[in-house]
């Protein structure tokens, strides 16, 4: 596994006496589309959160292409090429969509803190980021606020912000959560055109999408990896087959 | 210690409408004022006993509060912090300018009975008053704290602050919930105000001078939990009185020092933190 | 409703273009002789300080309606701006704006030494004569050459308590100010006075301006067991805030009496303090219960003012005071108002004032006030302070 | 900068580059505040504090509307640039555009000493903490007579004429010329930063704290930055006050300063560069017109104006403006 861009080694966390992530070993490869399944609460959200940096770790170490970054702050991990999207919306409110994506790509090139030197000088980073929203079919909402704009077009939104970080890596916290059912397989066919070195790891409850986009799928319950695999593998995994048939029998 | 419970009176009030339904009410020393006058005036104009006015300050003020939440409050629920600052501060200033026009701009004065104010020996001798009021402090905390954090309708308030959407799925009335918790929020503010007045005194500007007070107990003790406002109380209070009695050079120093030196160690104030998730 | 507006505005038009021609064409006297005079009042009516307002403002209304609004044919105008409290900026903005656009004749007012101090300069450059009807800090009147002070300074009327008590049997005297300028001043020359007279200051405390507990200091107090406190603090909450400190300590109880400068039981609010306060003895210039024909004739036209109170007290007198200064000034010249001519005349003045005679010193332009001894008693259902001693002509101490 | 004939801004990005162009409405404003000169002479001394006052609105803008950091202790900078400002002067140098100089950045200086904790701290901490330090402050300069003046104030404050040759003369016009275009360069910097990155990341942070992150925005550096910013204007302001007034009181420091700047700020509609000028123009000049005559009422007519800006028109003046140019622009189009 020479390619593996992100790496963790026994990550481990708990909230007081509740373990969340136990001893968590993942290896994600250049230009990964891999998913990760599992029921509510079995820290899913909880290892993006660890790998981005929001939480630190109890125990175990992240590598990003070799070099250990899990004492970084959030956004020092961002500069290093981890992007990742929210499960719910968490977005600028009063930012136009353009406005946003220029914002993230003038923090990717380290302008952020550039006080005096209003937009005029950062004319190219405008442009980029218009160019991306037409790329991801938002060039139309590209003025307005974004609180005004429909649930689907906020969640390409979060991928458009995220893809401004020109990341190596993209983890996607159920980027099809709460969009209908017929704009959600045109979400993902976005994300499968990504371009290809990107790796990207997503969240997903819907399984038809899940097997559809995934070349890998990774399952976890109570904070454990219990199984990786190829689509095939998962399906005919009977520990899988218990931990989502059987589920009404453990949470009864 | 005395001086703690005095300030956790008055606090307490905020602690129920700024720390449990979470609605930045800078407006509670109008309440309490409004308290003051109400018992003030019982007293100077009807003659009637010191104690006997105090339930019914309660309930007037309550009442006043639950005008003032049917009729403005609940529209700014859901408005940010700057919004509800403003607004509660504009009531302040047409508090302090109706107290000018109805009762004058000048002190009142408040007479109390006279076994109140007689000295008891408790090996030291403590003036009667702060006796009473600490027993009426010991009192409010347990029945509030019984009253809102461990009955039925205390859940309720808390489910419907949290979630009023489930809150209403669940069957609670979210509206006469909101309504009640104010009620008590602005009676309990009425009622330290009327206590107060012997100590601080009673003028217009009371509802603005004095509530930096409150916020900062209520700060300090962290929102919505009445045992560490409480703790808050009587913490500030003591640096203030053992401040000012051993090294009174440094005089208003102390209490904001205190202040600013908790809430950086501590944002959150006393209250337990809560679990991240 | 459109036609009355234009003819409204037609005759504001007529009347400006009326005044300016009048002022042109017609020789200076004639002119004078139309012109009111206007005096610029500068007052705190509205914020914390609304009720200082109140008495001085009340105490320049008192002596329009006693001695007319009207001098040498000239009518008195009074235009009154709102300093909202101590905020020199606005109170040196408004007497600028005073002096150019409404062409006052003199500035009156200020209760606050800061506002004072800021506006200072501008009399000097407009040569306007500033009469000071409170701000009792001593440095004021030497700022310009037209301030005249007809109020008080606290090191005047403290001093003499000083000495009134070393030679009345109190060898031990414990002092409270409150910690800002006038109760370092106070702190300072009642010290100096006492123990020159052979008192002994046994400790020394100074309280926040806005402190609202007395208690712990009090204790504090009581645990020096001094003969006597002797205490300053600004008339207001802090003053009822002090006696109930002192009613919960017992300190009265314990033998231990009360000094203090007229602000302590200053006779607008000394009924809020309750019983209390009987027995305290303060120094003061004036004393709403002072016997004389001109305070009796005062209080009554006071009174007939406000019928539902408050009383008169020092601040009201001090505004009273100033505009008899005023009008003494403008009459001494038929009307006229030379600004170096009224100081000149208010450099001299005497006067037999509610509050006892009251001169001012021409070296210094500052009030020289009789000083009398006071202690608080129960008339008819009434505290009142009551003089019982007094001390003639007292100059500043302070310069 | 008149630019009458717009030229055809094709693409969304074209018009966001070209957002921090001159707008003819801005032009128009501060042609406006010349205006003043000629159509209220005898008003200046008044239009200088409203200049001066809303400068430290902006300020608080820059803070309070851009990056979402509530403070009710921002007085604590506005005194001590007056301070500074004015103990310059009292010890033998008076020019002013120095002194204001040095007043800014040492104002500026003690909000990146303080920035530290504010990174820390949000909501009603923020709040009692913000307003705690400045009653410190307040005290500190209280009791360092020698220094301030303590309560009787600063005297002696000569301020000599601005290049030697324009004094500050008793109409008012110096100063009003003075405060007026230090505001307008002053306003011009916080436009240029509404208009960059920065800006862009301050209003992400107000937005949504938990998201900036993870597009790398490094938020502490960035509240140390504005925080240092706006803590220098405010110093700005405040010399700017200490010079026009010649005097320096404590009430520089005071907790009212804080609470009034607070007010007229939202009054004036945060986030928006003009709300805090509007504010200070609407309430100094309501005030200067109403409490004399009716000092109670004034203070009920307060209240009562911020509570109806609050139920009816969010957003304060310029919010209530913005709205009521959407329904114009909205009804128009409907009738095309």
């Amino acid at each position: 596994m020479s390619d593996v861009i992100l790496a963790t080694e026994g990550l481990s966390l708990s909230f007081g006496a509740l373990a969340v992530t136990q001893d968590v070993n993942y290896g994600l490869p250049k230009g990964a589309r891999y998913a990760l399944i599992g029921p509510n609460g079995a820290g899913k959200t909880t290892l993006i959160n660890l790998l981005t940096g929001v939480f630190a770790p109890a125990a175990g170490r992240i590598l990003l292409s070799g070099e250990d970054i899990t004492k970084l702050a959030p956004h020092e991990r961002v500069k290093r090429g981890i992007a990742r999207t929210f499960q719910i919306n968490t977005l600028f409110g009063q930012l136009t969509p353009l406005q946003a994506v220029t914002l993230a790509i003038c923090e990717r090139r380290g302008h952020g803190a550039r006080w005096l030197a209003s937009l005029r000088t950062h004319k190219d980073a405008v442009e980029e980021a218009y160019a991306l929203l037409e790329l991801l079919n938002l060039a139309s909402s590209a003025e307005r606020t974004t609180v005004e704009l429909a649930y689907g077009r906020q969640r390409l939104l979060e991928i458009a912000l995220a893809l401004a970080m020109k990341p190596k890596v993209l983890l996607l916290d159920e980027p099809a959560a709460g969009v209908p059912v017929g704009e959600s397989g045109e979400l993902f066919d976005v994300i499968s055109n990504l371009p290809g070195d990107i790796a990207i790891l997503f969240i997903e409850h819907d399984m038809n999408l899940v097997f559809k986009f995934a070349k890998r799928i990774t399952v976890m319950v109570s904070g454990r990896i219990i199984v990786e695999g190829s689509p095939r593998e998962i399906a005919a995994d009977p520990q899988v087959r218990e931990v989502y048939l059987g589920r009404g029998h453990h949470h009864g | 210690m005395v001086y703690g419970v005095l300030l956790f009176l008055m606090a307490v009030g905020l602690s129920v409408t700024m720390g449990l339904m979470g609605f930045v009410n800078l407006a509670h020393g109008a309440f309490a004022m409004l308290g003051g006058y109400i018992a003030a005036t019982l007293m100077a104009k009807a003659g009637w006993p010191f104690l006997g006015t105090l339930p019914l300050v309660f309930l007037v003020v309550g009442l006043v509060g639950v005008l003032f939440e049917r009729t403005l409050y609940r529209r700014l629920y859901g408005a940010g912090e700057l919004d509800q600052v403003l607004f509660t501060i504009g009531l302040v200033f047409m508090a302090v300018a109706a107290a000018t026009l109805v009762w004058g701009p000048l002190q009142q004065a408040v007479r109390l009975p006279p076994f109140l104010l007689e000295r008891i020996k408790f090996g030291i001798d403590l003036p009667a008053y702060r006796l009473f009021l600490l027993v009426v402090g010991g009192v409010l905390t347990v029945v509030v704290v019984l009253g809102l954090e461990r009955t039925r309708f205390g859940a309720q308030v808390r489910a419907a602050v949290d979630n009023p959407r489930m809150a209403t799925g669940l069957g609670i009335n979210v509206e006469v919930v909101f309504a009640v918790t104010f009620a008590i929020g602005s009676g309990l503010a009425g009622l330290g105000g009327a206590l107060s007045v012997q100590i601080l005194g009673l003028d217009p500007t009371f509802a603005l001078k004095h509530l930096v007070y409150f916020l900062l107990v209520v700060s300090v003790g962290g929102l919505g939990s009445i045992p560490s406002t409480l703790g808050a109380a009587v913490l500030l209070g003591l640096c203030d009185v053992a401040g000012k009695y051993y090294v009174p050079q440094v005089g208003a120093f102390i209490l904001y020092t205190v202040m600013v030196g908790i809430l950086i160690w501590r944002p959150q104030g006393f209250k337990p933190a809560k679990r991240a998730r | 409703m459109r036609v009355t507006m234009l003819s409204n505005r037609l005759k504001r038009w007529t009347l400006r273009f009326g005044a300016a021609a009048v002022a042109l064409a017609g020789t200076a006297g004639l002119a004078m002789a139309q012109e009111p005079i206007k005096i610029g009042l500068l007052l705190p009516y509205s914020g914390p300080f609304a009720d200082l307002a109140v008495q001085m403002d009340g105490g320049v209304q008192v002596y329009m309606k006693q001695f007319g609004d009207t001098i040498g044919g000239r009518k008195v105008e009074i235009l009154k701006r709102d300093t909202t409290g101590i905020a020199p900026d606005t109170a040196k903005r408004l007497a600028q704006e005073l002096i150019v656009r409404d062409k006052v004749d003199l500035l009156a007012g200020v209760v606050f030494t800061p506002n004072a101090l800021a506006i200072a300069p501008l009399t000097v450059e407009a040569k306007k004569p500033f009469v000071i009807m409170n701000a009792a800090t001593s440095i004021v009147t030497t700022k310009s050459p037209y301030i005249v002070r007809v109020s008080f300074t606290l090191p005047q009327v403290v001093s003499p308590l000083g000495t009134w008590a070393a030679k009345n049997g109190f060898k031990k005297v414990y002092s409270l100010v409150s910690d800002y300028g006038p109760g370092h001043d106070s702190e300072i020359f009642f010290k100096k006075s006492f123990t020159a007279a052979g008192g002994e200051i046994v400790g020394e405390v100074r309280v926040p301006p806005k402190n609202p507990e007395f208690t712990p200091y009090i204790q504090r107090i009581k645990d020096a067991k001094p003969d006597a406190v002797f205490v300053f603090l600004p008339a207001g909450e802090q003053t009822v805030s002090f006696y109930k400190g002192v009613t919960e300590r017992g300190l009265v109880k314990d033998g231990i009496k009360i000094l203090a400068s007229g602000d302590l039981t200053e006779d607008g609010q000394i009924e809020a303090t309750g019983d209390i306060a009987l027995g305290t003895i303060t120094s003061g210039h004036y004393s709403y219960a002072h016997k004389s024909p001109e305070n009796e004739a005062f209080v009554k036209a006071f009174e007939a003012a406000f019928p539902k109170g408050p009383r008169p007290n020092f601040f009201a007198v001090g505004a009273y005071d100033g505009m008899g200064a005023i009008y003494g000034a403008i009459k001494a010249q038929n009307g006229q108002t030379d600004p170096d001519k009224m100081v000149e005349f208010m450099k001299n003045y005497k006067v037999m004032s509610p509050r006892g005679p009251l001169e001012i010193d021409p070296e210094t332009r500052d009030a020289v006030n009789t000083i009398y001894i006071r202690k608080v008693e129960k008339h008819g259902g009434k505290l009142l302070n009551i003089e019982f001693d007094s001390v003639a002509k007292v100059k500043d101490p302070g310069k | 900068m008149f630019a009458f004939a717009k030229p055809a801004l094709a693409t969304p990005a074209d018009r966001l580059i070209a957002a921090a162009r001159w707008r003819w409405y801005e032009t128009a404003f501060w042609l406006g505040t010349l205006l003043v000169l000629f159509a209220f002479p005898g008003y200046l001394q008044l239009a200088s504090q409203i200049a001066i006052v809303g400068l430290f609105a902006l300020s608080l803008d820059l803070l309070m509307g851009y990056a979402g950091i509530i403070s009710l202790g921002h007085a604590a900078f506005f005194g001590f640039g007056a301070y500074v400002a004015g103990i310059i002067a009292k010890y033998g140098w008076g020019e002013p555009l120095s002194g204001m100089v040095i007043a800014g950045l040492s104002a500026g200086l003690l909000g990146l000493i303080v920035s530290p904790i504010i990174t820390r701290l949000h909501g009603i901490a923020l709040l009692m903490v913000t307003m705690g330090l400045c009653v410190l402050l307040f005290e500190a300069a209280n009791r360092a007579v020698w220094l301030t003046g303590g309560d009787d104030g600063l005297q002696g404050v000569e301020i000599w004429p601005i290049f030697g040759t324009f004094t500050f003369d008793l109409l008012g016009r110096t100063a009003y010329l003075y405060a007026l275009i230090v505001l307008f360069l002053m306003f011009l910097v916080a436009r240029r930063i509404v208009h960059s990155p920065f800006g862009l990341s301050l209003q992400a942070m107000r937005d949504n704290p938990r998201r900036a992150p993870a597009i790398g925005t490094d938020m502490g550096e960035r509240v140390r930055i504005v925080y240092t910013i706006s803590a220098a204007m405010a110093g700005v302001a405040g010399a700017l006050i200490a010079q026009t007034t010649q005097f320096v009181a404590l009430e520089v420091l005071s907790f009212q300063r804080s609470a009034e700047i607070m007010i007229i700020l939202i009054l004036g509609g945060t986030g928006r560069l003009f709300g805090g000028l509007i504010g200070a123009a609407v309430f100094m000049i309501a005030r200067d017109q109403l409490a004399t005559s009716y000092p109670q009422y004034w203070y009920l007519g307060i209240g009562a104006l911020l509570v109806a800006v609050v139920m009816f028109a969010r957003g304060g003046v310029m919010g209530g403006f913005d709205r009521l140019v959407r329904w114009w622009r909205a009804r128009a189009g409907a009738g095309r």
